[in-house]
């Protein structure tokens, strides 16, 4: 449990040079996410291209782990289709949780450089909060195409 | 599917896990006051104290090691008391002080947002004070009505067309208890809460008296809301649980505003966290949330099947065993299999306050009174009984030297009297 | 008149008291997170564990020998604690679980009583949530408003005409904390009091932070309500205490309803007990009342005036040590004496959380967030916060320990950012 | 702390035979006491002959301690002033809480009968219940005559 297993040097760049960072004003969605313990806090602007997500970008303060985390999530789910970022936030949370045996470093890519948050339990919620709000986000435009005989 | 053999308890180990028998002022304790409390066995205690001499912290608010130890210990113990009673999920089960605060929690979170003027509360005539008072203040609050359902004082069973009668269209809750502290009696809940749904109506289940000696699956009864007291579990003093189905909780009200239950605190409004932490405001009982998944545990690993069969021994063997005695009347049902673990009585001539302090002084606990349930007492017409009540703990034998001592009480007293 | 030596605490025989600093997972653990829970000595412990293997019994019902012993037990802890912050009689002691209950207790029993409409709540900026929230949702159910005494920002302090300004004809109420647990401010409440009464305004105050820490006498400050926790005050979790002048509960209305606080129940009326057991619905809390009473004798025994001036040293040296760490900044008041056992300090570039992971790598434990004060750190213009907060059981060698590590978080951090 | 210590012989008679039991029915006063943990309750009706209690009767249901205690009660202080009875309620009460060095027989008479209860606390509540409720009547009736200037 050293703590550059936690504070890799990605993860510091992507604090300090946060991708995707700022307002999408002409989003679709615009939904917030807080850690009540915490007080982080992040925004999530998304345009949908159909079952895809086209453009995201995010507003928020917080600590390294949650911005970092958040920053590449956005990079990591840009262009991809709803099922794919369902896939990619299930094996991400498990490796978060560390509930993975082995780590697909081809599916997670840069997102590896947070697995040793599994380590830290305490922040294991700053490391999940703009995903488990993604989520939600996806499941809900998923029952919106469905609704309108848009999805399969 | 499990298969339950019928086995028998090994009384005399399970003795050995509780402390106070061992303690030697207490001089070979019989002790038959289990519906007040219960004993703790040393696996909780030990549970307790490891919380504070190894990871003492508060929860869900720290930022280092002991603080998410205690938090995950305590969320633990949540989700080993939703498997208990089968909740869908560990977001059903608050964390109280007992059955008492549960109520009280329904009462104001759920009653004082859900109930209208001119609705009506329906009770039993065999509540507990704890599941009649805080129905009495609401009904005021709202300008509501307060409803009884009546017992047949000669068997202590709920008039068996007492629901037909009693439900009406504007009846809006039905709170009731499972198996009565003063009585003994069983009530048949599956099918009184099914026939209330039938008719859209909430049930909320008093199981103080049920948890600790039966399997209770609240998704088999159907039950909306229910409540218990971790010390009559075997688990410590302050901790309790008030359990709902998750849309009840969505819909109630939070009642203990402050730290922990909100999510966003502005100059005048604020927003509330997720369930269960909703109702959870301020520091909670930590070491006795921690007690009590270890009490749940503890019951597990015996198998509430055999306490429950071990229990409907003695109860059977005391019910005998008392009408036997000339003087003494029993009250509440007669059959074994519609009596819970709490038999009450009265002995001729000799007030039960005076038959206590007699045991007493031959180490045998058991209660004398009103049982906080002065309706029962009213009903039955006595100032009050004298009650024996089964843990797993307890034997024949223990049954066998209150009889006798209980004889001699007479013979002492009939002396005089 | 007793005679109070300026001694210095021996540190060392202190920290023997504590299990949680032996356990060898704990390795050196330096604890500085004792406003969020305080750890409990092997004396505390073992007043519990006593009751639970000797006497453990349901109190104020049994007419057995143990169930007297623990009622005595539990309304000695009740004495203790009067004694404690001089109140006039133990009947003027509520348990409760802690100090958000109490407020709530307050707000409920109280605030729906005598609260009408239009009537001002008034509560400072510098709030727990547990003292927000309640008052929140008081006006809204009595259509009555809540202001707030604005604190300076630049150094903690309430701004010194705040009261003046505030206080109108229509304020029933002052709600505040005597020490701030985000910004440390000690507020000067004796006086506040006073200027409060001479308008005829009821005073609660929040005395969370300084019943650990200080001698409080309720008497003098002629607190009419008055709340605090168990657990930071090395008692155990679960419980607490809510003290009001004798008058002020009598004309209160209970808010628990069940067992033990009525006196005769009939089918649509109740009344209630005496004090202080009118508020005391279910059965309480035993073990820890207890346990909190054996933990006011460990203050006593060390004598409240030497823990305090123990800490003032630790708060002095801290803040000092603190303001010369470059791009820490340390909110609150830099006077000792105005100052409570907990300092917020925000270190440049580095984010509260960040730096508590760092420390706790190093076995230093602080809090991180915001303190269950969001208008607190909206003010300040932050979303967190670090803190450090002092036990007795804390050095000056400690706070080295974690300037350094503290240092070196900075080092570590700047690598990158 | 034989059994033999609390159930003494008076007692047993005076819960057999109760003296000054039933209502008066030209009572001044009848007040209840009732102790909420155990249901005993008893009412005591009460005749005036100003500073004095003329008559005093009781009605009640209970244990033996509290039925003969109260019985006793009404024999000893019917006929006592307000002054007296004060001094043997305060007497009474500190023999039954054990907190005296020595009873003094000549002023307790009968009531000594009651002292084994010292050794049984949870029946303290029992013995005090009608003393504790005659103790707040005699103080109500000092401040009626203190009123009407009748007393001293
Ligand atoms: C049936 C029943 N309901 C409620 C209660 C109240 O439980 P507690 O005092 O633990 O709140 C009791 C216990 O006395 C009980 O027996
Ligand atoms: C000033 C203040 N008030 C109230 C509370 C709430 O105390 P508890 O969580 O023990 O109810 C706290 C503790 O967090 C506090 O610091």
């Amino acid at each position: 449990m050293a703590i550059d297993d936690l504070y890799q040097e990605i993860l510091m760049d992507h604090y300090k040079n946060p991708r995707n960072k700022g307002k999408l004003h002409d989003a679709d969605l615009e939904v917030h996410a807080k850690n009540p313990f915490c007080g982080d806090e992040v925004e999530l602007d998304i345009i949908w291209d159909g079952g895809r997500i086209k453009d995201i970008h995010f507003v928020g303060q917080g600590c390294v782990i949650s911005q970092a985390s958040v920053s590449l999530l956005t990079e990591h789910v840009k262009g991809k289709t709803l099922e794919e970022i369902e896939e990619v936030i299930q094996e991400f949370s498990a490796m978060i949780r560390g509930e993975l045996e082995k780590i697909d470093e081809d599916k997670l890519d840069e997102l590896c450089a947070l697995q040793g948050v599994s380590k830290f339990p305490t922040r294991i919620k700053c490391a999940l909060l703009a995903w488990n709000t993604l989520k939600k986000v996806v499941q809900e435009r998923k029952a919106e195409l469905e609704g309108k005989g848009k999805v399969g | 599917m499990e298969i339950v053999e019928k086995m028998t308890l090994n009384v005399d180990r399970i003795r050995k896990d509780f402390p106070i028998f061992d303690y030697p002022d207490n001089n070979n304790l019989t002790y038959l006051d289990n519906a007040a409390t219960t004993q703790r066995p040393t696996q909780v205690l030990e549970e307790i104290s490891r919380y504070y001499r190894e990871y003492n912290a508060n929860t869900h608010r720290g930022a280092y090691r002991n603080a998410e130890k205690a938090t995950l210990a305590y969320e633990d113990a949540r989700e080993k008391i939703a498997r208990l009673i089968n909740a869908r999920s560990s977001r059903e089960i608050i964390f109280v002080r007992g059955a008492t605060e549960a109520i009280n929690t329904a009462a104001r979170g759920w009653g004082d947002r859900f109930v209208r003027p001119d609705d009506e509360i329906l009770i039993t005539e065999m509540e507990h004070h704890s599941n009649i008072v805080p129905w009495q203040m609401l009904v005021k609050r709202r300008n509501a009505r307060l409803c009884y359902w009546a017992f047949d004082e000669r068997n202590g069973m709920l008039e068996p067309d007492g629901l037909r009668i009693m439900l009406s269209s504007s009846t809006r809750l039905l709170a009731l208890t499972h198996v009565s502290n003063a009585l003994g009696t069983i009530n048949p809940v599956k099918e009184i809460i099914h026939a209330a749904h039938a008719r859209k109506i909430t049930v909320l289940v008093d199981a103080a008296q049920s948890i600790p000696h039966m399997p209770v699956d609240v998704q088999d009864l159907d039950a909306d809301m229910l409540v218990f007291s971790g010390h009559k579990l075997y688990g410590p003093t302050g901790i309790g649980v008030f359990y709902a189905k998750e849309e009840i909780l969505n819909a109630m009200d939070p009642v203990q505003f402050g730290g922990d239950m909100i999510e966003h605190v502005d100059y005048f409004e604020s927003t509330w966290n997720d369930l269960p932490w909703k109702f959870e405001g301020g520091t909670p009982n930590i070491a006795g949330g921690i007690g009590l998944g270890a009490a749940v545990d503890y019951v597990n690993q015996i198998g509430m099947e055999i306490i429950s069969g071990h229990e409907k021994q003695l109860v059977q063997y005391a019910l005998e065993k008392l009408s036997g005695v000339e003087g003494v009347r029993v009250y509440g049902p007669m059959d074994p299999d519609q009596h819970g673990s709490a038999v009450s009585f009265t002995l001729d001539r000799v007030h039960p306050h005076d038959l206590a302090t007699w045991l007493d002084q031959h180490n045998i606990a058991i209660r004398s009174g009103h049982h906080c349930a002065q309706p029962v007492m009213r009903k039955l017409g006595v100032p009050a009984t004298a009650r024996i009540s089964f843990g797993v703990y307890n034997t024949i034998q223990e049954i066998d030297r209150f009889i006798i001592a209980l004889e001699q009480a007479k013979e002492y007293f009939s002396k005089w009297l």
